[in-house]
């Protein structure tokens, strides 16, 4: 078997599927080898990401395609590694494993087929990461959704499931949406590969040109639902809200799909050349950002449940990486990129800790007691092994440090990841490339320090609720394994200050290289297919 | 250095926690001490690590004068602390958390003073925010100390986040965030456009952390911390980093109007109302309090007026302030702890049970009042001797004397109050405990510190002079002024000013005296205006109530809205480019209109409207002419030269319909003239639907019509349609699309069908129906009773009678139905066909058996197991792809080869073919999963009416 | 024929967004229903109408790409009808367990006065 | 002469098979009665395997041919299930 | 129609009677769909398609297009065979299904059950006004 | 052997079938064997009953009668159809006892019933073996009967039983 570098690049696509689908061979009730088996397969996706990474970023960044069934660009799907992706893989990785811990302590008992699901919609991540196709994006668009909805009535329940239908519905209208967008940008150039189009697109003829901003202008929107940008998010604090912790956990990954999909094409479409479509949306996308801001802050401010004001940190985070993909500006889609990674991994953490907060007292373990009650045949599953959480001595004391790290995290304080991406943000607005910093980069600035004080707020006065207030301590009967996933993403987020300087250097470099995607365009085009078969099959 | 910040270690016992939290503040002390002889030469001790030098982060530590003055009062004070907690601290409160929430918080102070970078310097401002939320917050089982602490943490937070901003700012102006080169670029700074803001920013900052009026009121609602950590927060620590603040930066930004009247305005009303608030307090620590933020208000007067004398006076004071304050509250605290209260109203002669503290106390409070021979006293002086400067020549110089002779009568009113109602008078009476002096070592740190207020109050020059010169040096530099620390200086106005404070204050007490015993808690007239009513208020209401509203109003969790707007917007943003820009159109290029075709989309039309129209009230009426717009997309295909996809549309088609029957079963009765409300509301948003609606159609009508007319642009199918059959080796190009150009494509769509299979059978185990659906359908009663009625009947002979004959036909079908799916599969690589289509067509076959024989007769004889299918399906699909590695080329890559087979002839192999086995069975899998779980509800929901009637019985 | 057929792809998304606002689950699922025929024809008519031309090529003849219908949109609308299948079914389930557990078929899970 | 008669007699076929498909709509939208829809619907199923068949005379193309062939093995199975719901509620018992 | 320019005259007018005989037959059994005024009435009349109406033009394409091809093309009767089998399942069923439902509403025009004749009314009565909606219709 | 080829009618039939649907030679009389072999497997699985045809001749005879009987009764219900309401014309209900009780006897004259325009088979009552039949031109009832039960079922129990 002759196995380049190469083939690595749709290894994260490829472990985690057969992993998942091999997992259907075996009945449910094996647990121990599903979760070890998943595990693993997660581990492996984060050792091939962290290679893909380091092949990504030799040689001053390298672009590395490939292309399916060996035919030659633009017509073959490709799959594109850069900076970028190989990042996103990453991240997808580093909150799968403690999600899938996390599950471990009993969600992935609650339903069937938890692990193929999970790892389902890894592949549909990682697969939305690396394509450079506009349809084949759509397909792993659709395994992640598909995979999501899966996911969020994992376990069923009245809530949930209330909450997953308009999810579901939701996402369906946006689906339709990218597809009328994808048929109308091939209707009007012919191919769907994102790096010939970066180059057909400011050929386009002109009396084409509207119809096919139409066309992306409908495909934005499909991301923008996704991304959950005010008012087309209001599905996802509740979706989020409701789901189960670990998959909420993962989730948050799934609104920066939309990001990452619109700062891509964006730059990829119009970045480079400033022609007649140039900086075609920009302004939607950065007031959208804001108004998804303000909505978030509100949100934040107007939940009393956790999980909800969880779920509005969730947008709040997409509503400031929209706006500043909506400034097109170098260093600050830099920061953005660190600030993308770091709220994704503190909110990720939000969720799993809320659900450990709130076990004693709240709807999610009402929730979970609907779901005992299922009727019907096949339940027996539900009564084995009942597994006592054990409330550890200091766990309280864990958890109210984890809480405290999230709220310094969402509220941007020093000194975690939180306050370094604030800053990195605040610096590169504050010096922009053509000098002056203009009005609407103040709203920025006015909106993300409100942001900040009303994470606070909110934080100060769930906690207090929380921790302080009770007459009896509460101590959550919690399970190591759930704890430690938690303690392992905000360990991650005091890595990412610690070493702020080379990841922020990273992030330089992956967004200059996004400004300027000519080596992606050409990594593309000019990716040769490999020697013909006759060469070696031939008799 | 660094250990001052890794001294964060929890442990268990107590005194162990002392030593080491003691240990650690002497080291840390000694280190601070042993630096003195670089900080004398006025040189700077510098320390750096490269953190984040892409956006001029570093980690840069600097200990120049200033900020080695205080480090030394924030250690030194820091171990008197930490010694007196270990005393006053109960043995049942968990001290681990209290000791290392102290010194972490210790720490970012330190780092606070030490930094080298405005924004490491902004950093460890934020965890002075936290961490003295979490020591105010340390008793949280009490409810003052939960508000106060979250009130300073609020308050202080939004000064930090303003702070932080306003230094990025000063960053952007000077071009490095070091504060070297900040402290360099004073008149860059002062002359450039963004000063204004960045000053109110910093200010936002400073004047929040020491609680200067309009934010003051946080400080005195934090006394409901442990009495060790305000003295250390509120002397020594936390609000002095405001003024810390202030002072750094005095050199860059004072000296210009708006410093002046900024800061001015803010620092003398504070002065003055600080002062007046503390004569009426009725708690001991709320009186320090208040005094404390008079006297804060006193330092940024000060340093308001930008005269380097003033900024002497400020330096100074800040130094006086943090011995007097801190030895007062620790004082406080051991009256609060023999006493068992701080009321003043019930505390009165003291004196005879605890003679040293109330000594102590009251040299302390002399301190406080600006006594002479106490340290007090000078910077007080050099105070009203800088009132008396014109600094800007305006109203706010003009009153300043003033401000500062009435605030300071204030001073000593309250301090004569302080001493006088708790140590002197009659014996007090109803206290909760019996008062007797606290051990000897609790009492140390404020001996100690009340010796430096004589010493330094005696003899500055001597003591204190050095020190102070090396700090004011290396914040004044150059302009460091000619100034004297003599405790007497003549007669000279400043000296009338004191004497008159000093009647005045003693006469104000004995006018008020009799109020204040029994007044309530609170200045007079103001009482009911607490800042700290209205803070929580004004949080309440825009943080809580507000934004409450906004949510409901701007937001919402139903689904229409949110599908009203998905689609308004998707329409806005498709017709947007319309008519931003005018329409050119290449001349369209039209096929010749066939009317039969016509006639059919008149069908077509007309379906989807009845089924629009039909789908409320008559569900089987609209599934049926969704239906008929089915088939005529169908047909629609079939016209366009798409066979693949006429075949796969109607497949689907039918599956489909099945499937919603299926569903129909579950949903409730709806009867029309029951619920059919109709009132304005609902008409009107019925009306702006069908706008929305009719819109939207128009849109995507014109949309399509405009892209149908307009010319092909060269696209990437002519590749495909040549290629096909050389190198795909089919000739049905769209099947080898499917299956080889784009076979990843068809890999992530199986993929999808076989997680929605897994999906619904896992939500369909835990289906539960409605109470009103769980019964049987009627028409099944009905047939039952009626057969249970007849007397040469038995139940389900109606159900046999009516399936008897169609389901022979239907079961000799099969065989024939798996003939179709073959032959579709088997020719899909040249022809119309291919897995899917095969795949859904076997389907289909099961599923008629399911319905001719039902779920027990068809389960008794055929396991489909779909599980397996939906497995070996994806497997098949992905070790097929894997299967180009073995000859190193990338995945689903595919091969085709002729073979020749003895008889049969030259068939051509296709890896693609295998690909497409893998799509067939899963798609059999999945469709059958799908069809066979929601036909199994069914069954599982006549086992538990089975169940319940049984129940029943027993119960009966 | 341009002209009928994009009327009728304008009647489908206009029913089909009729029904896509309608409060009742099973007029959205039959809403979303329409919508897919919908855009199923949308895409497929990106290629073009042609008419007698599918794209099935004679095996070892030269290839004239332009007397064929653009087989792209068709295998585009292939997954999209594959997809759209399931989702369909998926939220037919979810609508059929959101009524079990609430008792109603209002999208919202609880009957809304107004 | 051959081409015109064909011609004619497909396009005449067509309309009559179009006219009757709308016949069997007409009845679909009418009802009154549920029983009435189905067989509409049914109907309508068998008109358009026909008229494709047509089609596919009318272009000389075998290509649709499965297409009708679809409609004639399954085309049932949807108005069975339609049947078989009316009668006992369920499709599958 | 270019293709069929060389098509024997008189297999063209074979096609062409098929064609219209099969179209004809199939708009009358519509036609008659439509215009019948009892279900039982009608459910006769698209048999014409399905009988005759499809067998003319199955026979109508077979023979066009084994002149067209110059071979035996059989391959249509298949949809004639599987057509006139599964007919019969939708109209039995159909029709038992409506007797079923016009029986239960007492339709006087239908034969009622066998025996015992006053069942449904007392089923009639048992059931609680919900049965209304049958009445009105669809069973929905 | 007969489990190999437990349906040789069916198996013949599927591969004239699949004949039909490729093309007559030898590859595809091989595979359409192979499949058909798989297929019938999958009916064996539903055990249904075997019929057992004992006179092939009178099959044959039958088809052509009902050919005929079908293209008649075409025309006949045409010109109902097309009359109108002008002429006279009375459908009904009439029940038929049946001797008949082989399953895919009954099963051919279901389909008879039902191709045949005019009549429609509407139920079964299998204890009592009776027919109940709409009829569309219901003049005598009497003729009806005497079709079915002496000109169907008559050739199906010679066919069958
Ligand atoms: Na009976
Ligand atoms: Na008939």
């Amino acid at each position: 078997m002759i196995l380049t570098p190469e083939h690595l690049v749709i290894a994260p696509i490829l472990i985690p599927f057969i992993t998942g689908v091999l997992l259907l061979f075996f009945e449910d009730r094996e647990r121990r080898l599903k979760a070890s088996a998943s595990i693993l397969a997660t581990i492996a996706l984060l050792m091939v990401s962290i290679e893909l990474l380091q092949i990504s970023h030799t040689d001053g960044g390298r672009v590395v395609v490939y292309l399916l069934g060996n035919w030659p660009s633009p017509f073959a799907i490709n799959l594109v590694l850069d900076r970028l992706s190989a990042m996103m893989l990453i991240l997808t990785s580093v909150l799968a494993i403690p999600a899938l811990i996390f599950s471990l302590g009993r969600w992935h008992r609650a339903g069937l087929h938890f692990h193929t699901l999970f790892l389902l919609l890894l592949m549909g991540l990682n697969g939305a990461f690396l394509t450079g196709d506009l349809f084949n994006l759509f397909v792993f668009f659709e395994v992640m959704l598909a995979a999501s909805y899966g996911l969020a009535l994992h376990g069923s329940g009245l809530l949930r499931v209330k909450a997953g239908l308009h999810y579901i519905a939701i996402n369906l209208a946006a689906s339709l949406l990218f597809l009328v967008g994808v048929s109308l940008i091939y209707g009007n150039t012919g191919t769907l590969s994102m790096a010939d189009l970066a180059i057909r697109i400011p050929q386009i003829a002109e009396e084409n040109r509207i119809i096919l901003e139409s066309g992306i202008a409908i495909l934005g929107v499909a991301f923008l639902i996704k991304a959950g940008m005010w008012p087309l998010g209001f599905w996802l604090p509740t979706t989020y809200t409701f789901a189960p912790a670990p998959v909420a956990a993962i989730l948050t990954i799934m609104s920066k799909v939309g990001i990452y999909v619109l700062l891509r094409l964006s730059l990829l479409f119009f970045g480079e050349e400033p022609g007649i479509s140039g900086g075609f949306g920009s302004p939607i996308l950065f007031f959208g950002g804001l108004a998804t801001i303000v909505f978030g802050i509100i949100g934040v401010l107007a939940s009393q449940a956790l999980g909800r004001l969880a779920g509005f940190s969730v947008l709040v985070s997409s509503g400031t990486l929209l706006a500043i993909i909506g400034l097109t500006q170098v260093d600050i889609t830099a920061a953005a990129l660190f600030y993308l990674v770091s709220s994704t991994l503190a909110i990720s953490a939000f969720f799993m800790l809320i659900e450990l907060v709130e076990r004693e007292q709240s709807a999610i373990s009402n929730v979970l007691a609907v779901t005992k009650e299922a009727f019907g045949e096949g339940d027996e599953e539900e009564e084995d092994e009942e597994i006592i959480g054990v409330a550890i001595p200091g766990s309280i004391a864990i958890l109210g440090i984890s809480f405290v790290a999230c709220s310094i995290l969402l509220a941007g304080l020093p000194p975690l990841s939180g306050f370094i991406a604030k800053f990195a943000i605040l610096t590169a607005i504050l010096n922009p490339e053509g000098g002056a910093i203009s009005s609407a980069s103040w709203w920025l600035i006015a909106l993300l320090i409100l942001s900040g004080l009303s994470a606070l707020i909110a934080m100060v006065r769930a906690g207090i609720r929380t921790f302080w207030a009770p007459a009896v301590a509460l101590v959550p009967r919690v399970l190591l394994i759930e704890i430690v996933p938690v303690v392992m993403l905000l360990f991650m987020t005091l890595a990412l200050t610690v070493q702020a300087g080379p990841i922020m250097h990273f992030m330089e470099a992956t967004a200059v290289s996004l400004h300027e995607p000519r080596s992606y365009i050409e990594g593309v085009l000019k990716a040769p297919p490999a020697a013909p078969w006759q060469m070696e099959t031939e008799e | 250095m660094g250990s001052v910040l890794a001294a964060m270690l929890p442990a268990n016992a107590r005194n162990a926690e002392a030593w080491l939290s003691g240990g650690v503040s002497i080291a840390a002390f000694v280190i601070v001490v042993c630096l003195y002889p670089w900080v004398a030469d006025g040189e700077v001790v510098r320390y750096v690590i490269e953190w984040l030098p892409e956006l001029g982060l570093n980690f840069t530590l600097r200990v120049d004068g200033f900020a080695w003055m205080f480090s030394i009062l924030i250690t030194g004070i820091g171990f008197l602390v930490v010694l007196y907690a270990r005393y006053y601290m109960s043995p049942k409160d968990p001290v681990p958390r209290f000791f290392s929430f102290l010194l972490a918080f210790m720490g970012a102070m330190q780092g606070m003073v030490i930094s080298g970078n405005i924004i490491l310097l902004a950093i460890f401002w934020e965890l002075t925010s936290i961490f003295s939320f979490l020591l105010i917050g340390y008793w949280h089982h009490n409810a003052a100390a939960r508000d106060g602490a979250r009130m300073a943490l609020i308050i202080t937070g939004i000064g930090g986040l303003c702070l932080l901003v306003g230094l990025i700012i000063i960053g952007y102006i000077v071009g490095s965030y070091e504060l070297d080169y900040v402290l360099e670029a004073g008149d860059k700074i002062r002359q450039h456009d963004l000063y204004v803001p960045a000053l109110l920013l910093i200010l936002m900052g400073a004047l929040t952390k020491s609680a200067q009026f309009p934010f003051h009121f946080w400080l005195p609602n934090a006394m409901a911390a442990p009495t060790p950590v305000s003295a250390y927060l509120h002397s020594a620590t936390m609000v002095k980093a405001g003024v810390f603040l202030l002072a750094r930066l005095w050199p860059v930004m004072s000296g210009t109007d708006e410093w002046f009247f900024i800061v001015g305005l803010a620092g003398m009303s504070t002065l003055l109302l600080g002062a007046y608030f503390a004569i009426f307090q009725q708690d001991l620590k709320g009186l320090l309090a208040y005094s404390t933020i008079s006297h804060l208000g006193l330092i940024t007067t000060l340093l308001s007026f930008g005269s380097p004398l003033a900024a002497v006076a400020a330096i100074f004071h800040m130094m006086n302030h943090a011995t007097f304050k801190a030895s007062l509250f620790m004082a406080a605290g051991i009256i609060d702890h023999e006493a068992g209260t701080r009321d003043m109203r019930k505390l009165s002669g003291l004196f005879s049970f605890i003679p040293i503290t109330a000594t102590l106390a009251m040299v302390a409070s002399a301190a406080m009042a600006g006594v002479p021979l106490l340290n007090g006293f000078l910077s007080k002086e050099m105070f009203f001797a800088q009132t008396l400067e014109q600094h800007r020549a305006s109203l706010l110089d003009g009153v300043a004397p003033y401000v500062a002779t009435i605030a300071s009568a204030f001073a000593v009113t309250y301090s004569v109050r302080f001493i006088h109602t708790v140590f002197f008078g009659s014996k007090p009476e109803d206290l909760p405990r019996e008062p007797h002096e606290p051990p000897h070592w609790m009492r140390l740190p404020i001996e100690f510190l009340v010796l430096v207020c004589l010493i330094v109050g005696i003899i500055p020059g001597l003591t204190i002079g050095p020190y102070l010169h090396t700090a004011v040096v290396s914040v004044l530099g150059e302009r460091t002024p000619e100034y004297n620390l003599a405790i007497w200086h003549g007669i000279n106005t400043p000296l009338v000013m004191s004497v008159v404070a000093l009647a005045c204050g003693v006469l104000f007490y004995l006018v008020l005296r009799n109020y204040l015993a029994r007044g309530a808690d609170g200045p007079p007239g103001v009482r009911s205006l607490k800042g700290k009513r209205i803070f929580e208020q004004l949080l309440v209401t825009i943080s809580w109530r507000w934004a409450r509203w906004m949510e409901s109003h701007f937001g919402t969790q139903r689904l229409q809205p949110q599908l009203r707007l998905v689609i308004f917007i998707a329409f806005v943003a498709g017709l947007w480019p319309f008519y931003s820009a005018d329409l050119h159109l290449s001349p369209p290029t039209l096929t010749e209109i066939d009317p039969v075709f016509a006639a059919i989309w008149v069908i077509g039309i007309i379906s989807a409207l009845g089924a629009a129209y039909q789908a409320k009230y008559h569900r089987l009426a609209a599934l049926i002419l969704m239906g008929g717009a089915g088939l005529v997309t169908c047909i629609t295909f079939v016209w366009f030269s798409a066979p693949d996809l006429a075949l796969t549309q109607l497949l689907v088609e039918i599956v489909t319909t099945v499937l919603i029957l299926l569903g129909l079963r579950w949903l409730p009765k709806r009867i029309e003239r029951i619920d059919n409300y109709n009132t304005l509301t609902v008409r009107i948003r019925r009306y702006r639907d069908f706008l929305l609606a009719v819109a939207c159609g128009g849109g995507m009508a014109m949309i399509a019509y405009i892209m149908m007319t307009s010319p092909l642009p060269d696209t990437i199918a002519s590749y495909f349609l040549e290629q096909a059959y050389p190198k795909g080796g089919g000739t049905n190009v769209v099947n080898v699309i499917l299956v080889d150009f784009r076979g990843f494509d068809t890999f992530g769509e199986i993929t999808v069908l076989g997680i929605v299979a897994l999906t619904i059978f896992a939500l369909l185990r835990r289906f539960r129906p409605a109470p009103d659906s769980i019964e049987i359908p009627e028409q099944q009663r009905i047939q039952n009773a009626y057969d249970d009625a007849s007397a040469n009947r038995e139940i389900g002979e109606t159900v046999r009678d009516y399936l008897w004959v169609p389901s022979v036909i239907m079961q000799w079908m099969f065989p024939f139905i798996i003939l179709l799916a073959a032959y579709l599969f088997l020719r899909g690589h040249d022809l119309p066909g291919g897995g899917f289509a095969a795949g859904i067509t076997m389907a289909i076959g099961f599923l008629l058996l399911y319905i001719a024989g039902g779920t027990r007769w068809m389960e008794d004889r055929l396991h489909i197991l779909p599980m397996l299918w939906i497995g070996f399906g994806l497997i098949l699909a992905v070790f097929t792809g894997m299967g180009s590695w073995l000859f190193g080329f990338p995945f689903l890559t595919s091969y085709f080869h002729y073979m020749e087979i003895p008889l049969v002839g030259k068939v051509p192999i296709a890896t693609a073919l295998f690909f497409d086995l893998g799509v067939f069975a899963l798609v059999v899998g999945a469709t059958a999963l799908i069809l066979i779980a929601l036909a199994h509800q069914s069954i599982r929901s006549h086992r538990t009416r089975t169940v319940e009637i049984t129940k029943m019985e027993e119960d009966t | 024929m341009e002209l009928i057929l994009s009327l009728g792809i304008g009647v489908l998304v206009g029913s089909g967004v009729w029904l896509l606002f309608r409060p009742r689950t099973y007029q959205v699922i039959i809403g979303l229903a329409l919508l897919s025929y919908a855009v199923n024809l949308f895409i497929f008519s990106m290629g073009r109408l042609t008419i007698n031309a599918p794209p099935i090529v004679q095996a070892g003849v030269e290839i004239d790409s332009t007397t064929f219908a653009d087989p792209v949109p068709q295998a585009l609308v292939l997954t999209a009808i594959v997809i759209g299948f399931a989702t369909t079914a998926l939220f037919l389930v979810v609508l059929l367990a959101s009524r079990g557990l609430t008792g109603t078929d209002h999208v919202d899970g609880r009957e809304t006065e107004r | 002469m051959s081409a015109t008669i064909l011609f004619w007699a497909i396009t005449f076929a067509q309309i009559m098979l179009t006219i009757a498909m709308v016949l069997a709509l007409t009845r679909m939208i009418k009802g009154p009665r549920a029983q009435d829809r189905v067989l509409g619907l049914d109907t309508l199923y068998v008109n358009s395997m026909l008229l494709i068949l047509v089609f596919g005379i009318r272009t000389g193309n075998t290509l649709y041919f499965e297409v009708s062939l679809i409609i004639g093995i399954l085309g049932f199975v949807a108005t069975v299930a339609l049947a078989k719901f009316l009668m006992r509620g369920e499709v599958i018992e | 129609m270019n293709h069929v320019a060389d098509f024997p005259l008189w297999m063209a007018w074979f096609v062409a009677a098929f064609l219209i005989i099969g179209a004809g037959l199939t708009l009358i059994g519509s036609f008659g769909l439509y215009r019948l005024r009892s279900f039982y009435d009608r459910i006769h009349a698209p048999t014409l398609g399905t009988s005759w109406g499809t067998a003319a033009i199955v026979l109508a394409s077979i023979i066009y297009f084994s002149v067209l091809q110059s071979r035996p093309v059989f391959h249509e009767i298949l949809i004639g065979i599987f057509v006139t089998i599964t007919t019969p399942v939708t109209f039995m069923l159909l029709g038992r299904a409506a007797l079923y439902r016009d029986r239960s509403e007492k339709n006087p025009e239908v034969p009622a059950m066998d025996s015992p004749k006053s069942i449904l009314d007392e089923l009639k009565l048992m059931d609680k006004p919900e049965s209304v909606y049958l009445e009105s219709g669809e069973r929905e | 052997m007969s489990q190999l080829f437990p349906y040789p009618l069916l198996i013949i039939f599927l591969i004239i079938m699949w004949l039909l649907l490729t093309s007559f030679s030898l590859g595809q009389i091989i595979v359409g064997t192979v499949i058909a072999l798989v297929a019938a497997q999958g009916m064996a699985a539903l055990q249904p009953a075997k019929p057992r045809l004992k006179r092939w001749d009178l099959l044959l005879k039958l088809i052509g009668i009902v050919l005929y009987d079908i293209a008649r009764s075409n025309i006949a219900v045409t010109r109902i159809i097309l009359q109108g309401n002008k002429r006279k014309r009375k459908s009904g209900f009439m029940t038929i006892p049946l001797n008949l009780r082989d399953p895919i006897g009954l099963t051919i004259l279901a389909v008879i019933i039902t191709s045949t325009p005019g009549t429609a088979w509407l139920g079964y009552n299998f204890a009592q073996g009776t027919l109940l039949l709409h009829v569309f031109d219901l003049v005598d009832e009497a003729v009806w009967l005497d079709l079915i039960k002496n000109r169907y079922e008559y050739f199906l129990l010679e066919i069958f039983e």
